[in-house]
């Protein structure tokens, strides 16, 4: 099945299209399940005026944060930007525009824009300065505010292991936001530690249909670890 | 005397019951899974995706693929089960955790929580707390009574932008344990040896006092 | 863990409290992934007035349709009624109400009861009789309606294997609604092929956590097939 | 000759390209499976689960936890995904489909379509279609051109409740392959061995006809 096959060979196939301004929606939390190494395509291409959705924005030197040094970056739209200096730097001199999201909404705008749901009520941001400027509802008596869908030109996903027609599994809680990054792209790229033949994964153990993607690439990970944190023994 | 940090989370852990399903937010609230009761189970949710957290790994067990809301490397539990964002905050937001723990910056008396910015200083981001606070019935706070230049932190109206709008009904505090109603604060207990007066001093909101407060049971 | 310990003996306390007028979500696509033997207990318990949610209504002597025999069901909120003499009759008649729903909004309409989404726009049904009285909004010049969230007083599923916490697993096209409906019940009943110890299901392989489930069952199944279908050897 | 219902979907399958995502609907649009050209390969899309559908099973191979839309038993092909209602709809409503194709009682010159009901008579419901005809951006109807008694199904505005509006671009009908446009019918192609003459007489809606009409190609 030729038509299916979504393999490429190099990093630079796999970003291809990827141009100054466009939006990108990057899944992993922290560095727990990103896409390592299309990050690092992106810096090498110095693709400028990138709008990039994702949890967080990386650590200096390794991430997402690797788009700041060259201030690849123009918007960030996450819920949790904390512990990057960089980060902090940018923002405060106004280098770096950030739309701060609540992980859930994050998460369900994602959804949404790969599901044909272009908007949905949530309670989450009500009477804080996120709801500001949204229409408010009452659905039984509750206030709610009307969040909208976020697409992105392309969506950089890591999943652990993948077959040759896209179908993706997660590994553990690297899954995070990779699966609704994955519908989410109008052109989804995916790194994988591991490619395999179709019929090779279990389809009831499937998380993210092939249908939803576009390119993938073997890569390999540093997986760099924020916290290490030990028990004592 | 006021409460220790591992004293906050003992009298935390006091609220649990058999069975639920606790999120435990960064900081203090992560203590509590060190004390619950006896004969008590409990299964701790992280917002990133995992229900049913178990303890920090050794060396060995050490998996950069399995961490934690607060970025840490955990392990799993017996019976544990991972998903996404988007069913993790589905659980959230829908009222499916019973219990959420997390910490905050100020509450006032109607129920109102500050928690993830200080204008002019660092903007961190709310992470998951926006959605916790809106979507669970049943809430701790648990935070310092006032600063450390004796300003209160239990206010009449909350000065920092806020985090969720009439959500929060229990605020434990390192001086006492406080429930919010009718647009008051009600003392329920104090901190062992810490006076009912100290507590009115440093408590900015209306505060409602019995005629017993009972000191806490640690 | 005893407190999460969800498995009961009888189908009598597996559907304890059901009374009269409620809202029963139930799982299934067609006679595919249903839970037979709760469906027998509410036929049983005779309780009256209920507002079934489920895409269908089973057939004649089979499925849900066995609570049209004694004239159990007020309301059906489905999307697709057809090849039910007794529903039709019922229907025509005037005993049995009936909100026909569109498939995909029948289901996000569980999933967004379960998730604390109270309404969603979609395109689906805009311009049709679905649409009417709905709100409409454009967005990005596009038209869609609102629709609203569904919750039930019970949710009855069938999976296939749960762990005692009620970690659920479904096999092939038998999942169908069944974990949607499993999120949006105020208390949700699970009928299982299997029920297994915790840790005996792959973690990164669970369709639907414990979390949503009060009440597990151990059930058998007739499994009956609508369209037995074959090809030529 | 007017097409038969094998010969539609032999029309129909000239439309598949390598690589599509397809859902096909219940009644002719499941047999453009059978004529798939060589050389193509298309994925099929049962929107109750299934990606990757394939032939029905034989004998031994039926399972009951297996069927289609139509609630028949199939099997599944090599590389197939299961998935549940919600995530086939978010994959169907979200445009991830590349061609779908399904019957109609009646299509009009803006592209609205009639399908799921005929008032006074049975109501089948709409089933998976309302959401279907939303979501794709490029669907083909199947239909006969005309009732047995002679009557368009081809309308300046369909008479019957829609189940979509203004979403219909595509129809093929067992006398004529026809494009909607800015508010009119362009005969695209005939069935061999039919005259224009007789597909004008039995298109209600307006029709535009260019000079020449080829024969379709089956």
């Amino acid at each position: 099945m030729s038509g299916f096959n979504k393999v490429v060979n190099s990093y630079q196939e796999a970003m291809a299209g990827l141009s100054d301004d466009m939006t990108v929606i990057a899944g992993g939390f922290g560095l727990c399940g990103i896409p390592e190494g299309l990050i690092a395509e992106i810096r090498h291409k110095q693709t400028k005026g990138l709008t990039v959705v994702s949890n967080n924005c990386g650590v200096d030197n390794f991430g997402l944060g690797l788009l700041l040094i060259d201030k690849q970056i123009k918007k960030m739209v996450s819920s949790y930007v904390g512990e990057n200096a960089l980060f902090e730097k940018q923002l405060l001199s106004g280098e770096l525009e950030v739309e701060l999201t609540p992980q859930g909404t994050l998460a369900e705008k994602m959804r949404a824009g790969g599901a044909g749901i272009p908007a949905f009520y949530t309670a989450t941001g009500y009477g804080t300065p996120v709801g500001e400027g949204k229409e408010v509802r009452e659905f039984n008596g509750r206030k709610y505010i009307m969040e909208e869908a976020i697409q992105g030109d392309f969506a950089i996903v890591k999943a652990w292991k993948a077959d040759t027609f896209g179908n993706l599994v997660y590994r553990k809680t690297a899954r995070n936001f990779n699966p609704m990054a994955a519908t989410a792209g109008k052109i989804t790229v995916v790194e994988v530690e591991e490619i395999v033949q179709p019929g090779e994964l279990d389809p009831d153990a499937i998380h993210t249909p092939g249908i939803y993607v576009d390119r993938l690439i073997k890569g390999s990970f540093e997986k760099v670890i924020e916290q290490r944190t030990v028990r004592q023994a | 005397m006021a409460l220790s940090r591992e004293q906050l989370a003992m009298r935390v852990a006091q609220e649990l019951q058999d069975g639920y399903y606790v999120n435990l937010g960064i900081g203090i609230p992560t203590l509590v899974a060190n004390y619950v009761p006896q004969g008590i189970d409990v299964m701790l949710q992280s917002e990133n995706g995992l229900l049913g957290m178990g303890p920090f790994p050794n060396e060995q067990e050490i998996d950069a693929d399995l961490i934690n809301a607060g970025k840490q490397t955990v392990t799993m539990a017996t019976g544990a089960v991972l998903f996404d964002s988007a069913e993790s905050f589905a659980m959230i937001r829908g009222g499916h955790v019973d219990l959420t723990v997390l910490g905050a910056f100020e509450v006032d008396v109607n129920g109102n929580i500050a928690s993830y910015m200080i204008p002019g200083k660092l903007v961190k981001g709310m992470g998951g707390a926006m959605d916790l606070v809106a979507g669970a019935d049943n809430i701790i706070v648990t935070m310092t009574h006032a600063s450390k230049h004796g300003e209160s932190k239990l206010l009449a109206n909350c000065t920092l932008p806020l985090t969720g709008q009439g959500c929060i009904k229990k605020v434990l505090t390192d001086l006492a344990f406080i429930e919010i109603k009718q647009g008051k604060f009600h003392l329920l207990e104090r901190a062992p040896g810490v006076s009912v007066e100290e507590i009115i001093k440093l408590t900015d909101g209306e505060l409602v006092v019995p005629e017993h407060v009972p000191e806490m049971n640690i």
